[in-house]
């Protein structure tokens, strides 16, 4: 382009003819504008190592992408600190999902091309990481997803009509097969048989409905499923789908409301009577961000699982993960935070142990690889690039030390692939694990 | 028949009455200033939202007032109101293609407001408490309520009698009644119609204000609030009428109740039942369901 | 032009002998334009695709303007087509690629889906805005605006609820364009520029059809119903019948760049259908200047541009809205002709400078460029300070009324 | 004389109002007609009546369409001109911000039936701008072809509707008070012109206008209406000198 533009100047320059200036005026301030554009292109310098980090940053769900910040930007110093990565200094450039495919696929892309990322890590939404595998196998990146939980990113394609799982998109956290199995089991345990859902009105609210009958069949729970209501994503009054759950008089309820309408359900709820006429409520997305104490807290006494517990696995690297993250941020680490943390850690290892940050290696050094941290010791399975880590799930009450919630008591099941795909039963969902 | 009305249930019904109590605090502003001035005003949702917001500013500040922090928050919708439409909404009445003008410019402004809400508060949601005198549960009809969502469906329909006093008994009512159905005629009757103008647009923004203010503890206070209820409110004047006040009523209501009632029978389709009915309206009844305002 | 044979070829080829011979003219540049517009296609990748989403919203504007700038109708309810054409694209794919690539072979079925996708999507939204649009220009101003929109939105909650299993609700339904073996011609369909170049011959194709059209004695007809439909009727023009076709041809445009817009995106999403999609193009028209043909394309080159400017300082990404809502209002009040408004005005001036400069020289060229910026800034600070002052003097008097 | 114009029993009420009042009138071929009253009188209901933009509440209209008389009492407007019948408005109706040359390519594309055509393109179709020049050269407009309407003065404006007017080839021609607002010279160009054009072309004229110098000036025949109904209907001679035509317009000027 820039070619382009000095012959155009060239050409034009011998010229003295009124109308040839005045086109030269004209190609001169495009040449310009090209030329600006160019220069602010070429993005990533080759010194040190860039990933790309996605999450909402904007919106109803922004807390979500806070939490992943804090989790990397603790990661960086504490790697930057320590002699970086191979010697080569991390940095983390972060980009706005908007919760919505079309723009996570604009600002994917702007990462790898613009700004040379050597890796991408982060998503909430499983509708728009469903949207992104795709284009990742095409542009042949890793993309270590931190949260957007949907089986079928981690189903091999081909497995189910909806699985896009690839070579190149691993999930370092629990999908929503391992968490809603660990769900089914904590239903077990409970004295209700009569169970309903209120989730958001998207595939992840349906999947979680579904794999939660599949599991309680495959597990020989004694369940009826009863009602279901699915309001959309930013609801303002949840009052009408909150009636007719109540209407139907189950004993327990999953919901996998996530998000500031999470926050607003929990106080329409409370104020509806809610918690005094529903013996059980099973949030599968709570402790994202309501361990802060911020917000409206999830109320003591009802389930709720996590895909990171502070306080478990008991090891060192855990607490003292935990104490740092206290000490920075005057709050509990969630689960975002900690597979955020991790994620700029599993990049670390990888190059570390590959030699090279070279996408084809990484790619090649994740499948398969053994690793550990906060979260315990977990491994990513060949077939589906899934980290076989727990299901965690436990009573919320509150802790006066931390001035948050935590889960106390707190169940670990294990979720290995064996484990889950024999609780699925016969079901024809896949596991993605 | 008798069967389905057992099945709905009066703690349906409330419910429908809250959501259409709230919308029509919404709508009957905006289908006052259309009625009055012909503009459709895009940011009136923003108005409401931004009454929210004034009223948990204030309610969090140290006068901590929630009774107060309604009054600030709906005054105050009402001057911001003023100042938009004596600065760039007055400059479009009268020029060709005006109306699509001020719906465009009144666009400008969504945009504007969302952005600056998001500039001062932030993203994340935010809840109000209601008001501590209020705040205590009621069972009625088979549901929970806080004291406060029933005291909301009065004051939506004390502002409905109110203004319907206001509007057939006094002068300026009057003088709304006749600039809403001949604009040029009160003009040639010597009615001074800048000033009408813009005592309408600050009463219209007052109620939107007012709305905003009174819903805030039974909604999430976020930036989505005013793309969320503009559609609303839309759905609603264009069902009643623009300019009606019956029709702002009955439509609120009605888009309350499908809100309330639809989860229990159609699970998710109900949400293209009102936009059904607006279509529908539009095509065989433009000018709504009901007439002028104050009819 | 004199020629006497008309042929394609010999047009193209009038063509290039006069943008050769003859200098400077219009033959040149476009010539040279279509030149630049190949070399895009080998700049930096992210910059190629920036360009493809730019020329897509741009013909997404520039259909639109074809209703709204010629027409006079506001429609907020665009967006079903531009959804239309995405979905009609990305169903084909889902359902129809493997039985295509059955009877075709594997190595050509992309293509031939994709050309199959397009025409069902254009194709659908015919289907769509015959009937849409022959019940909405029943309706005027407001009305019509309105109407589309409750179109519009009604559209929007149909694909949420997935009939039929069709649309895959709020997550949309993904289009993986594939591997196209032709010959010896192997390429990926949605490879970055192959994609460029075929999103820029159809918008091209597109953009011509769409000039002729205005040019043509519809277009003519499309204007003077935008001054005056009572005075078209009163000539024999039967204007509901007219603007009826005009959204017709309007929504096909429309449905071929949301046909393209799926492919970009690799997704047919259902916020493509929503009000805010129409408002893109509201704003990108309105801000580059709906009475000119090029206004669109402007404002959709600001609209992409500026947000791709500032997605590079976070503080101002979170944003962008607000600087556009400054935008619209500011066009709308002072300066409706919008920015291709602008680059005339500032066309005309600079050929004012160099006149004065050709005749008088330097100084008094430099002179001149002061005089009238001075002038120029002298009269936005008149229009400024009456506004104020007449703001002013209304609040003061409604004070005063007030305190009596 | 063939009649190509009739109304039988034409009324129009609005409310209790009876604005047209069983309004019976034959126009015959060639004719220059006035119709004149006070104001209210009706004649505005009447042409919107004539012209299709309103319908009529009772009563028929008829007009001459290839030799025979034809029932356009229900024709929307566009058919209504269609068929032959043009009119020019009282307060200029152009299209504003199109130049004078596109103002009467859409008059001329109107009535080729080209309104659908997307093929040609306006500005270099040869036949349409010969037919075009040729108007504006009838209407003494050829200089401003290129200039926009939003920049002529009234009386240039008067010229593009009556340009208008023209263009569809009427059989009958409706003037909306064509003098309107015009000054003493302007209004003698606009008479001399309607004189013209009533020998140039075979078209019906039916004029309403307040200036009574140009109603003598121009009338074949004069029509009075008053409260709707037809008062006098005659030549001018007679209809002027007639008492009730007199007080109807004492009586509105005492009122």
């Amino acid at each position: 382009m820039r070619n382009g533009h000095e012959n155009n100047g060239s050409r034009t320059a011998p010229n003295s003819l009124g109308v040839d200036r005045r086109t030269f005026l004209k190609t001169t301030a495009a040449g310009a504008g090209l030329a600006t554009v160019a220069g602010c292109l070429g993005g990533g310098d080759d010194d040190g190592i860039t990933l790309g980090a996605l999450y909402i940053t904007s919106g109803f769900a922004s807390l979500y992408g806070e939490e992943g910040a804090r989790g990397y930007e603790l990661a960086v110093d504490e790697i930057n600190d320590n002699g970086g990565i191979d010697g080569e200094e991390v940095t983390v450039i972060s980009r706005d999902t908007e919760s919505d495919a079309n723009t996570a696929g604009r600002q994917m892309r702007s990462l790898i091309e613009e700004e040379s990322v050597d890796g991408l890590f982060g998503l909430d939404s499983s509708g728009v990481a469903q949207a992104l595998a795709p284009q990742v196998a095409q542009f042949q990146i890793p993309f270590m997803v931190t949260h957007a939980a949907t089986p079928f990113l981690t189903s091999p394609e081909g497995e189910h009509e909806d699985s896009v799982g690839n070579d190149y998109v691993f999930r370092n956290a629990n999908s929503l097969a391992q968490d809603i199995y660990g769900a089914a089991r904590t239903a077990e345990e409970l004295d209700a048989t009569e169970w309903a859902t209120i989730g958001p009105d998207y595939a992840f609210g349906y999947e979680t409905w579904d794999y939660f009958q599949a599991f309680c069949e495959g597990l020989g729970v004694d369940a009826e499923f009863t009602a279901e209501q699915y309001p959309g994503l930013e609801t303002g009054d949840y009052s009408p789908y909150i009636s007719s759950i109540m209407d139907a008089e189950p004993d327990g309820v999953i919901t996998p409301l996530w998000g500031a309408d999470l926050t607003t359900f929990l106080g329409q709820a409370e104020s509806a009577g809610w918690f005094d006429q529903i013996d059980y409520t099973l949030f599968s997305v709570g402790m994202g961000t309501d361990l802060p104490a911020d917000g409206s807290p999830l109320p003591e006494g009802e389930y709720a699982s996590t895909r990171y517990d502070p306080f478990v696995p008991d090891t060192d690297e855990n607490n003292s993960f935990r104490d740092r993250y206290y000490d920075e941020y005057e709050t509990l680490p969630t689960y975002n935070a900690e597979g955020a943390y991790r994620a700029v850690y599993l990049y670390k290892e990888a190059i570390e142990s590959a030699g090279s940050a070279d996408a084809d290696d990484l790619v090649e050094t994740f499948t398969g690889m053994e690793h550990s941290g906060p979260v315990g010791d977990y491994r990513f399975n060949e077939e589906t690039n899934q980290a076989t880590v727990p299901s965690i799930w436990g009573t919320v009450s509150y802790d006066d030390d931390w001035e948050s919630n935590v889960l106390d008591p707190v169940e670990v099941y294990e979720a290995t692939p064996d484990v889950v795909n024999d609780a699925l039963g016969d079901s024809d969902l896949p596991s993605g694990v | 028949m008798t069967n389905t009305i057992a099945f709905i249930g009066l703690s349906d019904v409330i419910i429908g009455l809250s959501l259409g109590s709230r919308l029509f605090l919404i709508a009957v502003g905006l289908s006052l200033i259309f009625g009055v001035l012909g503009v459709l005003n895009f940011a009136h949702g923003a108005f409401y939202m931004i009454g929210a917001y004034v009223a948990l500013a204030v309610t969090n500040s140290l006068i901590g007032n929630f009774w107060l922090a309604v009054v600030i928050g709906a005054t105050a919708v009402g001057v911001i109101g003023v100042l938009i439409e004596v600065s760039t909404i007055r400059p479009l009445y009268g020029r060709l293609e005006g109306d699509l003008d001020q719906l465009i410019v009144t666009f400008g402004f969504v945009l504007i407001i969302h952005e600056v809400i998001r500039f001062i508060w932030g993203s994340q949601p935010y809840s109000v408490d209601a008001p501590a005198a209020l705040d205590f549960s009621v069972s009625v009809g088979g549901g929970t309520f806080t004291a406060y969502r029933l005291f909301v469906i009065g004051a939506a329909f004390v502002v409905m009698l109110g203004l319907w006093v206001f509007i057939t008994k006094t002068y300026f009512g009057a003088l709304v009644r006749g600039t809403s159905s001949d604009r040029e005629m009160a003009s040639i009757l010597g009615v001074d119609v800048p000033r009408l103008y813009t005592g309408v647009f600050f009463f219209g923004s007052f109620l939107a204000g007012l709305g905003g203010a009174l819903a805030a503890p039974l909604q999430s206070v976020s930036p989505a609030l005013g793309d969320q209820v503009i559609i609303d409110a839309f759905i609603i004047v264009v069902i009643g009428g623009l300019g009606s006040l019956s029709g702002a009523f009955v439509g609120a209501m009605f888009v309350g109740m499908m809100q309330a009632l639809g989860p229990q029978f159609m699970a998710a389709g109900h949400i293209a039942i009102p936009f059904l009915a607006m279509v529908l309206v539009l095509l065989f009844r433009p000018e709504g369901l009901f007439g002028g305002f104050g009819e | 032009m004199s020629t006497q044979d008309n042929s394609i070829g010999a047009r193209i080829g009038t063509f290039g002998r006069e943008a050769v011979q003859n200098g400077w003219t219009r033959e040149r540049f476009t010539l040279l334009g279509l030149v630049g517009l190949v070399l895009i296609g080998l700049g930096p990748s992210f910059q190629v695709y920036l360009f493809t989403e730019f020329m897509i919203i741009a013909l997404f504007a520039l259909a639109f303007n074809l209703l709204y700038g010629y027409t006079g109708l506001l429609s907020f309810g665009h967006a079903l087509f531009f959804a239309g054409g995405s979905y009609g694209l990305a169903i084909v794919i889902r359902d129809l690629q493997p039985t295509i690539a059955d009877a075709l072979g594997s190595g050509v079925a992309p293509l031939v889906t994709f050309v199959i996708g397009g025409l069902v999507g254009v194709l659908l939204v015919v289907l769509i805005a015959i009937p849409v649009g022959w019940l909405s220009v029943r309706l005027e101003e407001i009305y019509f605006a309105l109407i589309t929109l409750a179109f519009g939105m009604l559209g929007y909650s149909l694909i949420v609820q997935n009939p039929a299993g069709l649309t895959n609700g709020t997550d949309g339904v993904l289009v993986l364009l594939g591997f196209v073996e032709l010959g010896g011609l192997e390429f990926r369909l949605g490879d970055r520029r192959v994609y460029y170049y075929l999103t820029l011959t159809i918008v091209l194709a597109s953009t011509y059809a769409l000039w002729r059209i205005v040019n043509s004695p519809f277009g003519t007809i499309c204007k003077s119903i935008r001054e005056s439909p009572d005075r078209a009727a009163a000539l024999g023009v039967d204007v509901r019948y007219h603007r009826w076709m005009t959204f017709i041809l309007s929504a096909v445009f429309v449905g071929v760049a949301g046909v393209l817009i799926a492919g970009l995106a690799s997704v047919a999403s259902p916020y493509h259908s929503h009000w805010t999609q129409s408002a893109i193009a509201v704003v990108a028209t309105v801000i580059g200047g709906a009475t000119f043909f090029a206004g669109p394309i402007v404002g959709a080159f600001i609209y992409l541009y500026v947000r791709w400017g500032i997605s590079r300082y976070p503080a101002l990404e979170a944003h962008w809205e607000f600087f556009f809502g400054v935008m619209l209002i500011l066009v709308v009040l002072y300066f409706k002709q919008g920015a291709v408004g602008g680059l005339v005005m500032l066309h005309a001036w600079l050929l004012e400078v160099q006149t004065v400069y050709e005749r008088d020289g330097a100084g008094a060229a430099a002179s001149f460029v002061g005089d009238s910026i001075t002038t120029k800034l002298r009269n936005a600070r008149d229009v400024i300070v009456a506004r104020l002052r007449s703001v002013w003097n209304r609040l003061r008097s409604i004070g005063q009324r007030g305190a009596t | 004389m063939t009649t190509v114009l009739k109304t039988e029993n034409l009324r129009r009420q609005f409310g209790d109002l009876v604005a047209v009042n069983d309004v019976s009138l034959e126009l015959e071929e060639d004719e220059i007609t006035s119709i004149i009253g006070p104001n209210g009188a009706g004649k505005t209901t009447f042409y919107n009546l004539l012209t299709g933009v309103l319908e009529p509440t009772s009563g028929e209209i008829w007009l001459q369409k290839d030799g025979e008389l034809a029932d356009i009492t229900d024709a929307p407007p566009h058919e209504v001109a269609q068929s032959g019948l043009s009119r020019s408005y009282q307060i200029s109706n152009v299209f504003e911000r199109l130049t004078v040359r596109e103002n009467v390519q859409v008059a001329r594309i109107a009535h080729e039936g080209r309104t659908l055509d997307i093929r040609s393109r306006a500005a270099n179709d040869e036949q349409l701008n010969a037919d075009v020049d040729e108007l504006l050269e009838l209407t003494n407009l050829a200089d401003m072809a290129e200039v926009t309407c939003d920049e002529l003065s009234h009386g240039e404006k008067r010229n593009v509707e009556i340009a208008l007017a023209l263009a569809i080839e009427p059989t009958v021609f409706l003037l909306d008070e064509p003098t309107a607002g015009m000054n003493p010279t302007e209004t003698k160009e606009i008479v001399s012109l309607i004189h013209e054009l009533n020998e140039d072309i075979d078209a019906t004229f039916v004029v309403t206008e307040h200036d009574m110098d140009v109603v003598t000036d121009i009338s074949d025949r004069i029509v009075v209406l008053a409260d709707g109904a037809v008062l006098a209907d005659g030549d001018p001679q007679a209809v002027l000198s007639d008492e009730r035509v007199t007080e109807a317009y004492l009586g509105s000027e005492a009122v």
